[in-house]
């Protein structure tokens, strides 16, 4: 038995935990799935490997309303999320307990994930149990924008054209991300009626670029958006490139601090004029 | 589908904080400094009103260029309005420009009520850069529908 | 010729009348003249061109079937969008669908209305099929409940039924007002308190869902059965004819099966 | 109607599709990205039929995701004309036998009522099936549950099977058989192999065993970890939920249906607020109940046709005969305390 899943098996047999959330391999897909663990005799099932890409930071606002005290092993990018979370009180600290192994890094689709290259925290900042040593990682620049970046205005659109209109407005982007958890989304709201409904291209570039607006400053960069989209939108993309403006004018890489308000609603006097003026 | 071209005449839809840059649009007018007469005002109570979302809209409506003026810093009649919009609009910049709006097709300034004077050379320098446009597509404005 | 159902028909608006502060009455004819061929319960699909359409029970049916109308409280875009059309404007009308009340089938019958607010609309057509064929029935009673008196809709009519003998007609508010000197009190109490027993009636009851669902509690207590009971649900429409699938409840469409409704034959969970 | 196979031989093929696409529009399973997509074809292109499914649905192309039906100029007072309705013949091929069974499910939807959807009509009437036997099952596939064969014809014009040296193809309805005349098809004697596929498992409960488990925590305890998007719903062959909008610029209008989902928190929301499906777990069940379930009810066949796509497509892989399989449990632990 690994460390985690010791762990995890006392923490369930002593009720410190009413349910753990975790992964688990479902022989049927070959694959892992998220799963909430009840008892402490199916810890042994924990797995914690490079095919565990699932942000579990997203269940655990509902989770924590339906247990009392929830466990949850966390990446270094969930583990942003869920300091995100707690800073904007979804989630109250003494109702879930994280467990937070040090990650090596997660695959899609047999690759090694983009953003593990940009990761600032391969352990979660919010740690209850650290399993493995904590790494300090270099701040990895966001290499996946430099295509964009030597684009023309006229190129990226054609680029971001093209992708847009493949979008079939599953919303799954909007699902599978832990900080996107408005009750009513500005896209089903019927008035007024900034997104249209159906799907065409200028509808599709509305909601991309309002989601991810609303995650300026906020978002952890887990790339759930980009893995989750069924129609293979480089998501991500979008807010990486907030990201880097969020981080080099205002200093802040969302979800690592735990005491750090997300710089757009924080009030800085001292930015200078320039920050509008910047260019990708 | 191709994208509508930008018009050699832009059209520009124009927020202005109604304390101060509205008022300075209104010293403007009653001054007689002249200014483009396809500027769109938009009155809205502070520029920390105005929701990116409002920008994008405005160009997938189709406006060539869209201006944004409120209080100088430390002037906000709310405070801290202006603080806020400008790292919003410094956000929604960046992100425009990431999909292909041009970034010269916005314009973040401070205008206060007694700069007449200064809204009306915003305003011409704005629509004169938008002029370099002419013919290029217009990114992001909603496709005509499909006949 | 539409080739889809989902094409509406152009209508004229002929007359426009204020019911309350939000609620608005759509007196309209079809463009081409043709008959709305509605029975008591069925509704329509009106869209206002550019914003879309939303789901309305027909409020009203001239004898000639020309005239219809439909009654509007203000809530969305549409909505909003409709109270803002005056008389002459002209919107799209689609229908009628769903099922109607069998009002062959309660001939010889009592009948006694529960309505709710903008509940009474759909059932201000089987007043209106009763009180013309008053010879087939036995009686009808109205119970008509609103917020407040200023929230009293039709009320031209309820001073219509209030003269006609045949009709017995009791109005509430929720809450006590000034100037008011009928009954006080929620749809569901009231109605217990006027203590109507099942003997040879049938209870017709519309208006918010938990007034429907309280109602439905209060009658059962008065030793109703649910076959003598009729509902008209409220779902989210959009087709109307049994397609786009969002107003299920359970294996039940709303739009095709209902929207009216024999107690016993919706699902128990469907009004929790 | 012949009953018999013709063989295409393998080096054919490209002649063949190109000879099909000279009087119509051709549409074959593609390649893009990382899996198959349908795609109008090109005279010339290389082409290969994927052996199991084609992870995109053809059912865009019967019930496109967004769909004019009317015109209108918003700046008049009423000027709504209805589109034109398409005509132009066209051949799909390719469609593995869960997909064929999706486009029968959506004809009991828009034509079995009595508001038949003529543009619907149209994009059938206009299309030629040319189905394609299985000739593997993927591990997420599991049609043989649902009443289905990977060998399955019901619902084609023609179908053919992947042979020895080429394709075997054969005819089934007078429409399939006039596009079965090409000189490169040779009559033969020989057979499509015949495969023993694996035996249909009971995994799902019977609709009435099912509706009662309505009020049971199986659904909040499953819905724990589903997100609740709309990506199994789009990706189902038989999920033809749709929304109708109003859509204007300038001069120009359109009234359009788009498609919807039932895992939406909006799908069934009133405007005054009130949502019969609020919760995660409601809108599981309900899209659960109506695969499984309500379908038979309401269209008299079950509208899961076990092609997995909503496996593959989902982010968390959440497995939807595996559900099914729990709810089958479920059912007999009740049964067993009730007797």
């Amino acid at each position: 038995m690994t460390d985690l899943q010791q762990k995890a098996r006392e923490l369930l047999d002593q009720g410190e935990i009413d349910a753990l959330l975790a992964w688990k391999v479902d022989p049927a897909i070959d694959d892992v799935r998220p799963t909430l663990f009840k008892k402490g005799d199916d810890a042994a099932e924990i797995v914690f490997d490079e095919r565990c890409v699932h942000n579990l930071a997203n269940y655990l606002p509902t989770l924590t309303v339906r247990y009392n005290r929830v466990g949850v092993v966390l990446k270094g990018c969930d583990g942003r999320s869920l300091t995100t979370l707690l800073i904007e009180h979804r989630i109250n600290k003494n109702s879930i307990v994280a467990l937070a192994p040090a990650c090596e890094g997660v695959k899609v689709n047999g690759a090694r994930a983009q953003k593990c290259d940009d990761c600032p925290t391969a352990t979660s900042p919010v740690a209850d149990y650290e399993f493995g040593t904590r790494k300090a990682k270099d701040d990895a620049e966001f290499k996946q924008l430099e295509r964009i970046e030597k684009m023309s205005s006229e190129e990226r659109w054609q680029f971001f054209s093209e992708q847009f209109a493949k979008c079939r407005r599953c919303y799954a982007c909007r699902q599978v991300c832990p900080l996107c958890y408005c009750e009513l989304c500005i896209a089903d709201q019927p008035e007024p009626r900034w997104i249209e409904p159906s799907r065409k291209l200028s509808a599709n570039a509305m909601w991309h670029l309002v989601r991810a607006y609303h995650l300026a400053g906020r978002c952890s960069d887990c790339g759930e958006c980009s893995r989750a989209c069924p129609e293979g939108i480089p998501i991500r993309l979008l807010n990486i490139a907030v990201e880097k403006l969020v981080r080099e004018q205002f200093g802040a890489r969302p979800g690592t601090k735990p005491d750090e308000l997300p710089p757009l609603v924080t009030l800085a006097k001292d930015d200078s004029d320039e920050v509008m003026e910047e260019h990708l | 589908m191709s994208a509508p071209e930008m018009a050699k005449d832009p059209k520009i839809l124009a927020f202005l904080c109604r304390w101060c840059s509205y008022a300075g649009a209104d010293l403007a007018g009653t001054s007689r400094f002249s200014y483009p007469s396809n500027v769109r005002i938009v009155q809205v109570p502070c520029s920390g009103r105005v929701d990116p979302v409002m920008i994008f809209k405005a160009f997938v409506e189709g406006y060539d260029g869209v201006l944004v003026a409120g209080c100088h810093p430390g002037d906000c009649h709310y405070g801290t309005g202006n603080y806020h919009a400008r790292r919003k609009l410094a956000v929604a910049r960046r992100l425009l420009e990431t999909v292909g709006v041009h970034p010269d097709r916005m314009f973040f300034t401070w205008v206060s009520a007694a700069e007449g004077r200064k809204f009306a050379e915003v305003c011409t320098t704005f629509a004169e850069s938008l002029k370099k446009f002419a013919g290029r597509p217009k990114t992001l404005a909603r496709e005509a529908l499909a006949k | 010729m539409a080739h889809t159902e989902l094409i509406p028909r152009p209508a004229t608006l002929v007359k426009v009348t204020n019911e309350s502060a939000d609620v608005m009455s759509f007196e309209m004819e079809f463009n081409d003249g043709a008959v709305m061929d509605s029975l008591p319960g069925q509704f329509v699909e009106v869209s206002v061109q550019g914003y879309g359409e939303a789901t309305f029970a027909v409020s009203r049916l001239a004898p000639d079937k020309k005239r219809f109308a439909v009654s509007v409280k203000r809530m969305g875009h549409l909505t909003k969008m409709l109270h803002r059309a005056g008389e002459g404007e002209v919107v799209g009308v689609r229908g009628p669908y769903g099922k109607p009340f069998p009002v062959n089938d309660w001939k010889g019958r009592h009948i006694y209305i529960i309505g709710g607010g903008i509940g009474l609309a759909p059932l201000r057509p089987v007043v209106d099929y009763v009180t013309a064929n008053r010879s087939d029935f036995a009686g009808l009673e109205i119970l008509f409940g609103a917020r407040t008196p200023g929230d009293m809709l039709f009320k031209d009519d309820l001073a219509a039924w209030r003269r006609d003998s045949f009709v017995k007609l009791h109005t509430t508010i929720d809450f006590p007002a000034e100037g008011w000197n009928s009954r006080v009190g929620f749809v569901p109490v009231v109605a217990k308190d006027l203590g109507l027993k099942p003997d040879n009636r049938i209870a017709v009851v519309c208006g918010p869902p938990i007034m429907i669902k309280l109602t439905a509690v209060a009658l059962r207590e008065l030793g109703w059965p649910e076959e003598s009971i009729y509902t008209t649900l409220e779902a989210k429409m959009q087709c109307g004819i049994g397609q786009c699938g969002r107003c299920n409840i359970g294996a039940k469409l709303v739009c095709k099966d209902g929207p009216v409704f024999r107690l016993d034959e919706i699902p128990a969970h469907a009004l929790a | 109607m012949s009953a018999g196979w013709k063989l295409l031989r393998r080096e054919d093929l490209g002649a063949f599709l190109d000879e099909l696409a000279a009087g119509s529009e051709l549409w074959v399973p593609r390649r893009k990205g990382t899996r198959w997509d349908f795609d109008r074809y090109e005279k010339g292109t290389d082409t290969t039929f994927p052996g199991s499914i084609v992870e995109v649905s053809a059912k865009a192309l019967f019930f496109p995701r967004r769909r004019p039906i009317a015109r209108f100029n918003p700046k008049a007072k009423w000027s709504v004309e209805p589109v034109e309705l398409p005509s132009a013949p066209r051949i799909v091929m390719g469609m593995h036998p869960c997909d064929v069974a999706g486009v029968r499910y959506m004809d009991r939807v828009f034509l079995g009522n009595d508001h038949p959807d003529r543009l619907y009509e149209a994009e059938r009437n206009r299309t030629t099936i040319i189905g394609m036997r299985c000739s593997e099952m993927k591990p997420t596939c599991h049609c043989t549950d649902r009443n289905l064969s990977p060998d399955e014809t019901e619902g084609m014009d023609a179908v053919f099977a992947e042979a020895e040296g080429g394709y075997l193809f054969r005819a089934l309805t007078n429409k399939g058989e006039k596009l079965l005349g090409s000189s490169l098809l040779a009559a033969t004697d020989a057979q499509p192999a015949t495969r023993e596929w694996p035996k249909g498992r009971h995994l799902v409960p019977g609709p009435d065993e099912l509706m009662d488990l309505y009020d049971d925590d199986f659904w909040l305890e499953a819905s724990d970890i589903c997100l609740t998007c709309g990506a199994c719903t789009f990706a189902c062959p038989t999920c033809t939920c749709y929304l109708v909008a109003d859509e204007k610029f300038g001069d120009e209008g359109e009234r359009v249906t788009a498609w919807d989902s039932c895992q939406f928190l909006s799908y069934s929301r009133e405007t005054s607020g009130h949502n019969p499906r609020r919760t995660n777990a409601a809108r599981l069940r309900n899209r659960t109940l109506d695969k499984f379930a309500y379908s038979f009810h309401k269209r008299g066949m079950g509208s899961c046709t076990g092609c997995g796509r909503c496996v593959l497509i989902c982010p968390i892989r959440r497995s939807f005969p595996q559900l099914g399989a729990k709810l089958k449990e479920r059912a007999e632990e009740k049964k067993a305390r009730v007797s």
